[in-house]
């Protein structure tokens, strides 16, 4: 756990902010200029990765931050794709970015995998159709996932336009390795959506999110509200992409295309 | 006057039985759904809702055409619908008890299905759609069986009725209407966004439901009692008439926007629906049953004749199964988020536990219409009127 | 009148338990004591209620019931409703103790336009069915109190009735069922004149205690809650006639435990006997063959006959004398 | 008596019914289960202290949990207990289960006994001497 004491007390900040603050105002809240138009939470904090696609190291990092996340999580190994549970996946850019093709993308980035998970949007359209409160907006920007109260109408995976929500279509605990699983986590039942809850149990003890802990760098976690944050900096001398834009989600990942370090 | 419904032919006990059956078998792929998990469908995380899903849709649209049969008769006084408004009120009971069902076994947790209540969610559509599906059924329940009841008794149907049956009106708009919007309100799924759904699906309710009401009120007249006379029938099939073409006009519509537009996420579902999916021959039966049931009923001289009547009816109504309990929440899901194609068909256990839903449904209908002609036969009105 | 004397003595039975545990402190009496003398008297009483009845003689099969009786073979007649076969008293038997078939008839008679007409009235019939099918669902599931280890039946009947999940611990439905519909049973003798007119503190005074009962069950198990290891504790001392009742069980167990020993001591002497009475109603158990077999009152005292035949065997000359014609010769 | 012989059935059925308790436990009587609090780590404490007393946790644990989950999942209120000096975590496998590790003991026998079947461990889980 490489984590120094000016981070440790930046996540522990931020995590600890707008948690006390009220969760019900989850809907229309935030009046935008206009609907495409970005607007900055009223608690101060919104969560946010930025992923730079060049700084993970092959197939080996990619496939240390999705078992980094897989494993704390107690995330089921499901063969079968149709009933597969995942958190955090990688798919290709054709894939990822379906709205935004081109034929003449450099061969690099056509092959390059990116990690998909969910993008814990400004205007979740799986918060607004769940019936239950099943899926709800922390104050700080986290889309949560509430399995207890979960009734399995899937409501949230057809509004989700970015497949980032999985269904327990069978029993996980018979995909698990259940000698071996993280014993402070529990796993789901069946008949439960689940995805990316961006670790508030690690926010809360001042850790990183599994996944940007794994990356060595690649994925960086912080605070869009804050100018002064580590994410700001790079959005702010990087081209980033996010998926699908257009449909007014404004999702909270961010995507580092170009040349790395000395790009933008 | 449900006691009529326990005193019955040997035809009616037959159906009773063969109906029991199905629900029977129904119940007992429901309970091995039930401990294994909707893992037993053919659904994925990519396709997500299916045949269940897309089974309520249909119906909902059958339950809100009584609404076909009660403006005429309510609104307009057309006296001549006196002897099937009951037929469409019974029809709208029968759809939603499925509907309802459908959505049951539809659930992951449904023992929690009471949070829908107990954490009320305006923002949700679903949320809507539960709660006017409840209050539909039940003023349909309340409506027909005060009305039947009042036939009964020989009196005048009781005057809180009256406001009950207009409320119904808007009502009945209502139920199709949100349950389009479940669809036509997310964002990132082409096919049902669009702002023609609530449109369409009206138009085809009000196709595909009063057909099966002319299905069912020949069938009727064939096997008791029961005869509505020609005229009413006649009337229903005009509405039909006007309801289909509206309702191909209007995929007539969608296909134009999608493909001059030329905009590739528009037209992928088509292009998966009609080109290269597994639904293919599916949705072409479809569109030719469309075709062919325009061409039965649009003619005055095919429409008045029963025998192709019955025939356009029926390709209505399957065309209408197949298209909207089948391609529509299909056709929404595939392309997948990540233009990929993950092909749906349902599984056996999924189908039996369909097919038992649809036997519950027939089964209340069954009693439902047994009652209702038992109580005119003992009246002397079942037969045709004079 | 015979509501408000119902309600209060409903009252004073709770009050009665409350006092006698939370200042007296009667933990003995009410937890084992009193149950045990109650269940005696219940069963003691309900025997001795059905061999009372059953002394009494049967007058006559009673044909009256509903539906054709046997009569020509070209006759369909009713099988179930006057059955005139043992086999056909049976099926009638089952309809009437699981499907309350003589309360589905009700009807309501009303007036209209000066004629009257006949309206069907299921209310009643669906009313006590959700009755009677409730409390046999509660009495099953208390049945996890007396027996250890529990039976996996007791246990799949407790989990389907708490199916939905609300609350913790789940709601029972058989519960708030039971409550709902004794309240309506309760609704209808009050709203009803007819009806309140001929009711009598007889008829709401079980209502009120048996909702007593539901009501105080409820409480127990999501608002006042007591411990409930010590509670089966005690049921099970007193099923294995050990009969200890632990201290510092809630005073609210006491109160459900007190209405239920009324029950079972009211239950003998009172119209709740009809769930032994109805075996034994001649309308229902009396098969239709008064015109096949011949009934012969059981009290009738031997009659000595003196038939035409030997009247005229006897006088025949003197009839002959007398001009008067004979049948033989 | 009139039909002496059925009736008398019946009533030899009422009876075996209504004392069905009475003779169904002969044989089979199990001890009282009490909460066992001996883990190493309760047994390792000077003050043995829960959030709140045993007496109150046997009737409302239930809704103890209910209300934790809600609090954590739903409100992020995932601040800990403190009885003492002593934190308590919100949760039943990182709170609870921490000092009472004896699942089997100190969770099982009692819901067995009183025919309670929590739904918890379908998705929290527990390993017998995981501590």
């Amino acid at each position: 756990m490489r984590i120094d004491r000016r981070k440790f007390l930046q996540i522990a900040g931020l995590s600890g902010i707008g948690l006390g603050l009220s969760a019900a105002d989850g809907l229309f809240k935030g009046k935008a200029l206009a609907s495409g138009a970005h607007s900055l939470p009223s608690s101060g904090t919104r969560l946010a990765f930025v992923i730079d696609v060049n700084k993970i190291e092959g197939e080996d990092g990619y496939r240390r931050i999705i078992e980094a996340c897989h494993k704390i999580h107690n995330v089921p190994n499901i063969p079968n794709t149709k009933h597969e549970v995942k958190w955090i996946w990688t798919d290709s850019y054709e894939h990822s970015f379906p709205d935004q093709p081109n034929e003449f993308l450099p061969e690099k980035i056509k092959e390059k995998p990116f990690l998909l998970l969910c993008n814990h949007c400004d205007k979740p359209p799986c918060v607004r159709v769940c019936p239950t409160k099943a899926t709800f907006k922390n104050p700080d920007g986290i889309v949560v996932q509430d399995p207890h109260r979960c009734i399995g109408c899937r409501f949230c995976m057809a509004a989700c336009p970015y497949g980032s929500r999985s269904f327990n279509w069978v029993d996980p605990r018979n995909y698990l390795d259940m000698k071996n699983i993280n014993p402070d986590f529990p796993t789901r039942t069946m008949g439960v959506v689940e995805k990316c809850t961006l670790c508030p149990e690690r926010l809360a003890r001042g850790l990183e999110p599994a996944c940007a802990e794994a990356s060595n760098g690649a994925i960086v976690f912080g605070n869009l509200a804050d100018p002064e944050s580590e994410v700001r900096k790079i959005l702010n001398t990087h081209y980033t992409l996010r998926r699908k834009p257009e449909i007014g989600t404004q999702p909270s990942i961010f995507y580092v295309i170009g040349g790395g370090e000395n790009a933008g | 006057m449900l006691d009529r419904a326990l005193k019955g032919s040997k035809t009616y006990w037959t159906l009773v039985i063969i109906l029991l059956g199905f629900i029977s078998a129904g119940s007992l792929a429901y309970l091995h759904q039930f401990k294994n998990g909707l893992g037993v469908t053919g659904m994925s995380r990519d396709v997500s809702w299916g045949f269940y899903i897309s089974q309520f849709t249909f119906l909902v649209g059958v339950a809100a055409s009584a609404v076909m049969l009660v403006i005429p008769y309510y609104l307009h006084n057309y006296k001549k619908f006196g002897r099937i408004v009951i037929l469409g009120e019974f029809l709208a009971i029968a759809s939603v008890t499925m509907c309802m069902t459908f959505i049951f076994v539809d659930m992951g947790q449904p023992m929690r299905i009471l949070n829908v209540i107990l954490h009320p969610t305006p923002n949700s559509i679903l949320f809507w759609d539960a709660m006017v599906l409840n209050g539909y059924l039940g003023l349909n329940l309340v409506i027909g069986w005060a009305t039947l009841h009042a036939e009964k008794k020989g009196t005048p149907p009781p005057a809180w009725s009256k406001p009950l049956i207009y409320l119904s009106i808007p009502w009945a708009v209502s139920i199709h209407t949100v349950t389009a919007f479940l669809y036509a309100g997310l964002p990132g799924r082409h096919f049902w966004l669009t702002a023609i759904m609530a449109a369409r699906f009206l138009a085809s309710a009000f196709a595909g439901g009063p057909a099966l009401l002319i299905i069912l009120a020949l069938v009727l007249r064939k096997y008791t009692k029961f005869d509505p006379g020609r005229e009413p029938i006649q009337s229903v099939a005009k509405i039909v008439a006007y309801a289909m073409v509206a309702n191909v006009f209007f995929i007539i519509l969608e296909l134009f926007t999608a493909f001059y537009s030329n905009i590739p996420g528009h037209m992928h579902a088509f292009e998966f629906l009609y080109a290269h999916g597994n639904l293919v021959p599916l949705m072409w039966a479809s569109s030719v049953l469309a075709v062919l049931s325009l061409i039965l009923i649009i003619p005055p001289k095919f429409r008045e004749n029963e025998s192709t009547l019955i025939l356009a009816c029926i390709s209505i109504f399957i065309s209408l199964w197949i298209d909207k309990g089948f391609g529509l929440v299909i056709g929404g899901f595939v392309p997948t988020p990540f233009n990929t194609i993950t092909e749906y068909w349902p599984t056996l256990p999924e189908t039996i536990i369909t097919l038992g839903v649809w036997a519950l449904g027939f089964l209340v209908l069954t009693i439902l219409y047994k009652v209702a002609i038992s109580v005119r036969e003992e009246l002397g009105t079942a037969g045709p009127p004079k | 009148m015979g509501i408000f004397f119902s309600f209060f003595m409903v009252i004073l039975l709770v009050l009665i338990a409350y006092f006698g545990i939370a200042a007296a402190g009667l933990h003995t009496l009410f937890g084992i004591i009193i149950p045990y003398a109650a269940f005696v008297t219940f069963c003691i009483g309900f025997l001795l209620k059905v061999i009372k009845w059953g002394r009494a003689p049967v007058p006559f099969h009673i044909p009256t019931t509903c539906g054709q009786q046997m009569t020509l073979p070209w006759i369909n007649y009713s099988k179930l409703d006057n059955p005139s076969s043992t086999s056909g008293v049976i099926g009638r038997m089952i309809l009437e103790v699981f499907c309350f078939r003589s309360l589905f008839r009700n009807l309501k008679t009303g007036l209209n336009n000066g004629n009257i007409s006949y309206a069907s009235d299921k209310w009643l019939w669906l009313a006590g069915l959700a009755f009677h099918y409730s409390f046999a669902v509660v009495l099953i599931r208390h049945l996890r109190f007396f027996l250890e280890p529990v039976p996996a039946l007791i246990n799949t009947i407790d989990s389907l009735d708490g199916f939905l999940q609300v609350g913790v611990p789940h709601f029972l439905l058989s519960g708030g069922v039971l409550l709902i519909a004794a309240l309506y049973l309760f609704f209808r003798r009050t709203s009803n004149p007819q009806v309140r007119y001929i009711s009598l503190p007889a008829d709401y005074f079980p209502l009120f205690l048996i909702a007593g009962i539901a009501l105080s069950g409820i409480i127990m198990r999501y608002i006042s809650k007591v411990d409930i290891i010590k509670v089966k504790q005690l049921t099970v001392s007193l099923a294995e006639l050990k009969g200890n009742a632990p201290e510092g069980i809630g005073t609210i167990f006491f109160i459900h435990l007190f209405l239920i020993c009324t029950l079972l001591v009211y239950f003998p002497f009172s119209k709740l006997m009809h769930m032994g009475g109805i075996f034994l109603s001649p309308t229902r158990n009396l098969p239709n063959d008064s015109r096949i077999k011949r009934h012969i009152n059981p009290w009738n005292p031997e009659v000595k006959v003196h038939t035409y035949e030997a009247y005229e065997n006897d006088f025949r000359e003197k009839m002959k004398g007398a001009g008067i014609p004979v049948e033989k010769e | 008596m009139y039909n002496g012989s059925k009736i008398i059935i019946g009533l030899i059925i009422f009876l075996a019914i209504a004392t069905f308790p009475f003779y169904s436990n002969i044989g089979k009587s199990a001890g009282v289960p009490m909460p066992d609090t001996n883990t190493p780590v309760i047994n390792g404490l000077d003050k043995k202290e829960c959030v709140a007393s045993a007496e109150y946790m046997k009737k409302e644990h239930m809704k103890v949990l209910d209300e934790w989950r809600d609090e954590v999942v739903r409100e992020g209120k995932r601040d800990v207990i403190n009885v003492g000096g002593r934190v308590f975590e919100k949760s039943l496998q990182n709170g609870c289960m921490q000092c009472h590790s004896n699942k089997s003991r100190f969770c099982d026998e009692c819901h067995s006994y009183a025919g309670v079947k929590p739904y918890c461990w379908d998705c929290h889980h527990f390993k017998e001497g995981r501590i």
